[in-house]
């Protein structure tokens, strides 16, 4: 059977670059290192312009495994526009911390490839691969500050609630093939529709599978990693981690439920409501007692996934409008949520990089010392929180728009919770807020120096945040057009 | 040849693998459990393979079974070095003394 | 002007102050006087607009939409961009920009610590743009969106420049008012949904009304009204109010009372009232009860207070309660007198707020046991301010804010939409319970009147050298001075204004 | 012509434009803006009397009414601005603005170096406007913006001097009492228009609308009785009617023009002047004019007893100002419309004579207190006999004023109780007793004032001109006015047909049906001159000139007799070293040991009406009706204190705090599930796994 080069022209792009990096930073040397990041970004380029050629036509090759379509593509255009952000903040941060930038870049490369392939894997065995490929450069990434205790006690957490988590969707995996015989998606789909009857194991099968990507979104309870991971690991690598990954995670989770298991949506969505419920609240709640700004963003990212997550409660087998609202609602909120997300942690690397802070009393006064960073931390929070005219709300928006295109008794619950979390979440956004704008700061502070990638990064995507906010139509209008039917 | 046999042991195998993950101390030991929960899985796997879907074209379970030796290699390797730096930093591969980071 | 095409000149009314936000952003902040100067000039510009637009305002028309703008926005849900004025937007509009222009003024000489100028004025133009937004805004998004666009600004004008609590202020403020509207926006949503998910113009939902079952409208409205009802805010979702107001400095106080307060009655008379007329009809009783008793407490609290600018506070939750009277009515007359009552309680109050605010930095304190009393001898042409603006507003004929109060009531003895047949007596009780309200409001503002202007000045006065009104003062003090005399003789100023369009309101309520 | 009544609206205009000049540029004057004021309200004065007699010799026509639309008020409802000029609105016109210009010339000399002088005038001016606009308001609506305008003058003004306390207390006093008495009036008239607005009226307040439609039956019970009691609440309220009457004496802390001008001439008859122009409204309850009727009695009665143990000048011409105006409320109550105005206009003369007087005194020897006073008659010639004019009007002696007016009002209650309805009698009798009460009195207060010696720590003059002046000009009105209405006045221009109105000439009282002999309500009449207005025999309106009454004649001159006696057994020396007010039980002795007919006159009628009665009507009015007043102030302030302290802010406040910080609580709790051990996180996940797999199987 032939390949079709084209449509894994960008995962080539970037596995080439990662080995050219690995290259270079074996065989340059001092200061020369400092061109392994110029080159990988120079390589997401390209990557990105191959996945826009791709923009409008669907291919499938390996034999339907790996699938382009514009829902792909859209996720693709995701993984690797962050990437470039995160590449933004990285740089100084590792040329300046004596880090083994070499193999950083190498990493994170590496991981990114296995986030392009996620959303256009149509196959377990595929969405495995790939889902190992996100995670086990991460865990070595987490442990990059190879002298602080911190650092490798986050990698070790990371690494063995990973290993468990895969462990039990690899189990699950292995009893949806023995009820259906196939690892295709679309095959399971087909194969759970024509069985009839649902038996109880397969069920709690599902239920395996789904752990494995709730481990990566961090929802409740499978989030605890999270919050010790995000605050041991640099912080570019928190940053990747809350958002590139977990938004790896929410591709896969998108194409196992709304493909393979559709079917039996009536089961899993319930259960993936309460789920969605239980991590907003439980995040929100414990975020509010935060001093530490990464372990509060660590809380809010993992609040974030449960609204996410909630679209998943209001699937319904058959029923195409809701479903791919609620596809389109998560995609959506993706997307606003890497904009406004990475933001949040580039500020916080320029502050941390500078001063060494992270406790949140010591941003008291930032806006005196650098305006820009803290406007831009407040365009950040504030759409977090989902408040005009910033993406954030329309995110929200799009959520409660799927759960009222037909309305259920679990949608109105789920939207309670929503909007009194919401307002919950903005107890702690204000807190932060108020600390940069309206508290004198303390004496002695260096004054920050974010260098230019970082500022770069800042503004892009604080003027990104505020122009989706006045015309969230530039990517509604893209996501609209993306439904997974197609892609089935 | 029954389903039942291969299916007990892959369970048996799986449940001592948490047990050990959740119990044990030693991060050594701990690492050693995960890899008894992807061997049964693996089991599981092939078990399909041969006694539901022999005539399976793609022979999809036995690939699977595959890559998951490849990828659990290539765990145990990352574990086994994370374990190190841990045990370079504090003397002591005790899971127990990790927890800086709480709250 | 053509008023049928000139939509450019509403956006860029709508649009100019924010562009002058950014304008002052990048000033440098060093340039202190340039600022504050140059945000007197912007909003001058843009109150000159309106100004024109007002008068090239084909009034005799003034049921219709008029300088209207209709471009699609978010294509994805069918958002647009739908912008449009008419006899209920207008005064509302021109008042926020009048107020805007006289803050800035005001500015140019007061501002409280921790200055910064820039900060304070660019938030101000931002401030501004929601708020007339919010008023010319046709769709339900952009309505929205303007709504919420009001809350950042107002948090940072309370938490930067606000008084000893403006920490707990603040917050209290932006997430009250948050809480509501996002329930308000769930509400709209299903609005659209309902409607058949075509639509989010205003216009076109009034027509279609009412749609959906009765269980529909009421939770609907139920959405909306909690939106609303607490940015008016009725009791008992009034807790919000004296605090923001107490702590807020004196620019944001008056806005808050000149221009916040009325996007919730707008929002009631323009949105819920049209597009939910079942479900407005089943909650009327309700609102009207929790009027009065706004009314009432209002009144009770403010008899209770010590410090000036609290007292100011709560007579708002009484004087909105006369305009939720009027809502409550569900006839011509009532919304008239509501939308009446809105310019009303915006021109007076916040100049009493103007007032406040100045009293404030002569005597350093608001407590009006300290003040003590013989404003009238030793800063006599203040002293005569506050008792006009105390006058106009317990609602003295001949000034602005007899005309809401009397008509609310008048209005209310019956109530349209068959209300008056089941609830007839509620009314008339409620009717009695305002009109005692008002003997209540006589009583505390007299009473406060007492004890600050007359008598002698205490000696820790006396030998005190304060400065009576000064001339930046009387600059942006007298054009409100002059409306609240020229709105109590020519009511027909905003009557007239808003007849054809209360008249094409009720239509759609089928009243 | 009736160019002039075009041109009606300049006379309340003028006082407006008065008002402001002088506001605007009256210090930089010479006259310190008093010279506008007076040239203004001359001008209207002279306009006034153009009305007058354009109106007076008119006959009966159609009231004249011009109106413009001002501002719709929505639904279709049109608030029009319009004058609505008839008899009744010239004779107030004339009353007001005599008055109003005699005080205004009055107060330049006495009000001379006061501090605030020119504010005083531009008040007295808006207080004019105000007046006059509530006078010429062809709509309840304009009507109760003049009410209210003239509420705030009269506050203003009582608390003139501002420095001290107890005079700011009589301002809030005045205002909020009176505000209370608006409560009825405004809902009052909503109730009216309401009814107004279910017979399809586009001008829901237009009075003559009103009238027209109350008369022709058009209008519910229902809402008639509700509307006019409410209404007549205002009236009680401002026309100083019992109980509402307490703000009335306190309100003489103003200075004295003002009490001449607002607390007896003018604003406080406003509440009659309603109640007559809502007359055809009023006649259609037999309810509501018998509260009015007994309302009144009680007033004219025990609000004049409370004068006699008065010492302060003010207050005892305040109290007969309460009396009196019971009077005229009592007239309306037994129909007598024409008697009610009648004597609201010869009233207003002699009692602002009074005050004016009054002040001349005070002016003279710096006290209110007539304690003070004694032996003015040497001293302040034109001042002595200008009061006398004015007490026995007040009295009144025959063939003053008063004389005729009071009389009116007695005949149109006997008229009355001849239908057998009772309240007449009441009006007749208690008024009769009452004109006792007022002759002693005032004789008390002239005796002690003028007779005697000077008992003054100051050698008391005569005032200057400007004073005496306006002081003559109104004793001259306080004797003619009266002749308007006399049996020497002519048959077919009185001021009966006047004030008359053909909806007045037509109006028949629904609840009487007596046939046969019927009489006058409106005018001193009976057999010959008297003509039905209405053919179906029911009891109407009569009209026709009043003719002698002497058997009312003879008890008149008894009683005034008895009353001037009596005082000047008592006080004819001026105020003994040992004063019977203070020290009756010496007193009786006194007579005891001298006349026994004086003692059993002392003993039977002196004490009883001069201790007993009047002292319970004073505890009543200062302690019980002051107390509930006070009570009712005190009860809010606290009531207020605690709705703020524990609802507002505990409650209300506390439960949306209390969630917040339960969110905090719980987030404190949560927050201890990351304990930080890896295998505690395992164990967690797995668990999660587990209960996942047992939810799913549930779910199915």
């Amino acid at each position: 059977m032939l390949i079709d080069w084209l449509a894994i022209a960008p995962e080539i792009a970037l596995t080439v670059t990662a080995l050219l990096v690995l290259f270079a930073d074996l065989n340059l040397r001092g200061d020369a290192k400092q061109l392994v990041a110029p080159i990988a970004g120079l390589g997401t380029v390209v990557a990105i312009v191959f996945t826009a050629i791709l923009w409008g036509d669907e291919r499938a090759t390996f034999g339907g495994m790996f699938v382009v379509n514009e829902y792909a593509v859209v996720f693709k255009l995701l993984f690797l526009g962050a990437l470039l952000a995160i590449l933004g903040i990285s740089w100084r941060f590792f040329a300046e911390g004596r880090y083994y930038q070499g193999e950083y870049y190498f990493l994170l490369l590496t991981s990114f490839v296995g986030m392009i392939i996620m959303p256009s894997a149509r196959d377990l065995l595929l969405l495995f691969v790939a889902l190992e490929t996100v995670s086990i450069p991460a865990f070595i990434m987490a442990g990059m500050r190879k002298r602080s205790l911190y650092s490798s006690e986050a990698a070790l957490k990371f690494f063995l609630i990973g290993v468990l988590s895969v462990a039990l969707m690899l189990f699950g995996i292995s009893l949806v093939y023995g009820f259906t015989g196939t690892t295709d998606l679309a095959g399971i789909a087909a194969a759970i529709a024509a069985a009839g009857d649902v038996e109880p194991l397969l069920l709690a099968a599902v239920m395996l599978v789904v752990v494995g990507f709730g481990f990566k979104i961090s929802a409740v309870p499978f989030h605890f990693w999270a919050p010790d991971t995000y605050a041991g690991s640099p912080l570019p690598v928190a940053a990747m981690l809350a958002v590139a990954s977990k938004a790896a995670g929410f591709a896969g989770l998108l194409a196992i439920a709304f493909i393979a298991f559709e079917p039996l949506a009536e089961f899993w969505a319930p259960v993936l409501g309460v789920i969605a419920i239980l991590t907003m609240t439980l995040g929100n709640l414990i975020a509010l007692q935060q001093r530490d700004l990464i372990r509060l963003l660590a809380y809010s990212s993992v609040a974030q996934a449960g609204y996410m997550l909630i679209p998943f409660g209001l699937a319904r087998p058959g029923a195409t409008v809701v479903n791919d609202a609620a596809v389109q609602a998560v995609l959506f909120y993706l997307i606003a949520y890497a904009v406004m997300n990475i933001g949040a942690f580039g500020v916080a690397i320029a502050v941390h990089r500078r001063t060494g802070i992270r406790s949140l009393r010591d941003y008291a006064g930032l806006a005196q010392q650098s305006p820009l960073m803290a406007m831009g931390m407040t365009v950040f929070l504030l759409s977090l929180g989902g408040a005009p005219p910033t993406v954030g709300l329309w995110a929200k928006f799009a959520i409660v728009q799927a759960a009222l295109t037909d309305v259920t008794m679990f949608a109105v619950v789920l939207m309670v919770f929503l909007v009194v979390n919401s307002v919950i979440a903005f107890f702690y956004y204000l807190k932060v807020v108020k600390t940069m704008w309206m508290d004198q700061a303390h004496e002695g502070m260096p004054a920050l120096e974010p260098g230019f990638n970082l500022s770069l990064v800042v503004i892009v995507l604080m003027v990104g945040t505020v122009v989706l906010g006045v015309l969230p139509g530039l990517i509604s209008d893209a996501t609209s057009l993306t439904s997974l039917v197609a892609a089935g | 040849m029954s389903l039942v046999g291969p299916l007990l042991l892959a369970t048996f195998l799986f449940c001592v693998g948490v047990y050990g993950l959740i119990a044990r101390r030693n991060a050594v030991l701990v690492l050693i459990s995960v890899e008894m929960m992807l061997v049964s899985v693996n089991i599981n796997l092939v078990a399909f393979q041969n006694l539901l879907f022999p005539a399976e074209a793609a022979v999809s379970g036995q690939m699977f079974a595959l890559f998951i030796i490849a990828v659990a290699a290539a765990e145990a390797g990352v574990g086994l070095a994370i374990i190190l730096n841990l045990f370079r930093n504090r003397a002591s591969v005790n899971v127990d003394d990790v927890d800086l980071m709480r709250w | 002007m053509d008023p049928n095409t000139a939509g450019w000149a509403l956006v860029v009314a709508l649009f100019l102050p924010l562009v002058g936000a950014g304008a002052l952003a990048v000033m440098p902040s060093s340039m202190d006087r340039q600022i504050r100067r140059a945000a007197v000039a912007i909003t001058g510009v843009a109150f000159a607009l309106v100004v024109a637009i007002t008068a090239s305002f084909d009034f005799g028309r003034s049921g219709e939409l008029q300088f209207t703008t209709d471009v699609p926005w978010i294509t994805a849900i069918n958002a647009r961009f739908e912008l449009g004025m008419d006899g209920i937007s207008l005064p509302l509009f021109f008042l926020t920009y009048l107020l805007t222009f006289l803050c800035a003024v005001y500015t140019t000489k007061h501002l409280p610590e921790p200055g910064r100028p820039k900060a304070f004025l660019a938030l101000m133009l931002m401030l501004q743009t929601g708020m007339a937004g919010t008023f010319v805004a046709f769709d339900l998004v952009l309505f929205f969106i303007f709504w919420e666009l009001v809350l950042v600004p107002m948090f940072f004008m309370i938490g930067m420049w606000g008084g000893p609590r403006r920490d707990y202020a603040s917050v209290k403020f932006f997430l009250y008012t948050l809480f509501g509207s996002i329930f308000m926006l769930v509400a709209f949503l299903a609005i659209y949904f309902a409607a058949g998910a075509e639509t989010w113009s205003i216009q076109a939902l009034s027509e279609m009304a009412p749609f959906g079952t009765a269980t529909f409208q009421t939770w609907a409205f139920l959405g909306i009204f909690l939106g609303f009802a607490i940015k008016v805010p009725m009791w008992p979702f009034h807790t919000w109010l004296p605090d923001a107001h107490t702590e807020a400095p004196t620019v944001g106080s008056v806005l808050l009372a000149g221009v916040l307060l009325k996007m919730g009655t707008y929002g009631f008379v323009r949105i819920a009232l049209p597009i939910l007329p079942e479900g407005a009809v089943r909650f009327a009783p309700l609102i009207g009860v929790l009027a009065v008793i706004g009314i009432i407490y209002g009144s009770l609290c403010c008899l209770a207070q010590t410090d000036v600018k609290r007292l100011i506070a709560f007579s708002s939750v009484g004087h909105m309660g006369f305009v939720m009277l009027g809502v409550a009515a569900m006839n011509e007359a009532g919304i008239q007198a509501a939308l009446f009552g809105n310019i009303a309680h915006g021109v007076i109050t916040g100049m009493l707020f103007f007032l406040a605010g100045s009293l404030h930095e002569r005597y350093h304190t608001r407590e009006i046991a300290v003040i003590g009393g013989g404003m009238l001898k030793k800063i006599p042409r203040y002293g005569v301010l506050l008792t006009y603006v105390a006058v106009a507003s317990l609602g003295l004929p001949g000034l602005a804010g007899f005309w809401g109060e009397f008509t609310a009531m008048w209005a209310a003895i019956s109530p349209g939409l068959g209300i008056g047949d089941q609830y007839g007596g509620l009314y008339l009780g409620l009717v009695v319970f305002a009109a005692i309200g008002t003997v209540l409001t006589a009583g505390y503002f007299l009473w406060l009147l007492q004890r600050v202007n007359l008598g002698n000045p205490p000696e820790r006065w006396a030998s005190e050298p304060l400065d009576d009104v000064m001339r930046i003062e009387w600059v942006s003090w007298t054009p409100l001075l002059l409306l609240i005399l020229a709105l109590g003789i020519f009511p027909v100023l905003v009557f007239g204004v808003q007849d054809a369009a209360v008249a094409n309101l009720m239509g759609y309520l089928g009243g | 012509m009736d160019v002039l009544l075009e041109y009606a609206w300049l006379v309340p205009l003028l006082p407006l434009l008065s008002t402001a000049a002088i506001a605007a540029f009256g210090r930089s004057l010479p006259g310190k803006g008093s010279e506008i004021g007076i040239v203004a309200l001359a001008a209207s004065f002279v306009l006034s009397v153009g009305i007058a007699w354009q109106t007076f010799t008119a006959g009966l026509p159609e009231p004249f009414e011009r109106s413009l639309e001002w501002s719709p008020l929505g639904g279709g409802f049109v608030f029009e601005l319009g004058m609505l000029v008839d008899g009744l609105t010239a004779m107030m016109f004339l009353l007001v603005t005599t008055v109003s210009l005699m005080v205004h010339i009055y107060s330049r000399e006495y009000m001379k170096g006061e501090p605030r002088f020119t504010y005083f005038f531009s008040m007295l001016s808006l207080f004019t406007f105000s007046m006059l606009l509530l006078v010429i308001a062809n709509n309840l609506l304009l009507a109760l913006i003049g009410w209210e305008l003239v509420g705030l003058c009269s506050f203003l003004l009582i608390g003139f001097y501002w420095e001290d306390k107890s005079n700011q207390d009589a301002g809030n006093k005045a205002f909020l009492t009176t505000k209370f008495g608006d409560v009825g009036l405004v809902v009052g008239i909503i109730v009216l228009s309401a009814g107004m607005m279910g017979l399809g009226s586009s001008t829901p307040f237009n009075l003559q609308e009103l009238n027209a439609a109350a008369v022709a039956g058009e209008l519910s019970t229902g809402t008639i009785v509700l509307g006019m009691l409410l209404i007549f609440l205002g009236c009680v309220a401002k026309s100083g009617q019992m109980p509402l009457h307490v703000w009335l004496p306190d309100a003489m802390a103003g200075p004295t023009p003002v009490s001449a001008l607002i607390h007896a001439a003018t604003m406080v008859t406003a509440g009659i002047f309603l109640l007559a122009r809502l007359f055809p409204v009023v006649a259609q309850s037999a309810v509501v004019m018998g509260v009015i009727a007994v309302v009144g009695v009680i007033t004219l009665f025990f609000g004049g007893l409370l004068a006699l143990v008065q010492d302060d000048l003010k207050k005892i011409l305040a109290y007969s100002t309460v009396s009196q105006l019971g009077y005229m409320t009592a007239a309306i109550g037994v129909g007598g419309y024409t008697a009610s105005i009648f004597h609201l206009f010869t009233h207003g003369f002699f009692k602002a004579l009074l005050f004016l007087g009054a002040g001349s005194l005070i002016h003279a020897v710096h006290s209110n207190n007539i304690s003070d006073m004694g032996g003015m008659a040497k001293s302040m010639p034109h001042t002595f006999w200008t009061f006398i004019v004015g007490t026995l009007a007040l009295a009144g002696f025959p063939l003053t004023a008063g004389f005729f007016s009071k009389d009116e009002v007695l005949i149109a209650g006997d008229l009355w109780a001849g239908q057998g309805l009772v309240t007449g009698n009441l009006v007749y009798w208690v008024g009769l007793a009452a004109a006792f009460v007022t002759t002693f009195y005032m004789a008390r207060a002239c005796f002690l004032i003028f007779a005697g010696e000077n008992r003054s720590h100051h050698a008391p003059h005569e005032s200057g001109r400007q004073m005496v002046a306006p002081l003559m000009v109104l004793a001259v009105l306080s004797v003619a006015s009266g002749y308007l209405l006399s049996p020497f006045s002519s048959e077919q221009y009185n001021f009966e047909q006047w004030t008359a109105t053909p909806v007045i000439e037509e109006l028949t009282y629904p609840f009487i049906d007596a046939g046969g002999e019927a009489a006058g309500a409106g005018v001193l009449a009976s057999g010959s001159e008297v003509v039905m207005a209405a053919e179906d025999g029911a009891f109407g309106v009569l009209h026709g000139v009043p003719y002698w009454h002497f058997d009312l004649l003879a008890i008149v001159l008894v009683i005034f007799a008895a009353a001037v006696l009596l005082a000047w057994r008592f006080y004819g020396r001026g105020l003994p070293e040992r004063d019977p007010t203070l020290h009756m039980g010496v007193a009786t002795k006194v007579l005891v040991s001298k006349y026994g007919f004086d003692e059993f006159g002392y003993r039977y009628i002196v004490v009883p009406v001069r201790d007993t009665f009047a002292r319970w009507a004073t505890w009543s009015s200062n302690v019980v009706i002051d107390g509930i007043v006070a009570g009712a102030g005190r009860a809010t302030k606290d009531a207020a204190m605690t709705t703020y302290r524990v609802l507002d802010q505990r409650v209300i406040d506390g439960g949306v705090n209390g969630a917040a910080f339960s969110a905090a609580w719980w987030s404190d709790r949560l927050k201890r599930i990351q304990s930080g051990d890896v295998q505690r996180y395992a164990a967690a996940l797995v668990a999660g796994t587990i209960v996942l797999v047992l939810a799913i199987a549930a779910v199915r």
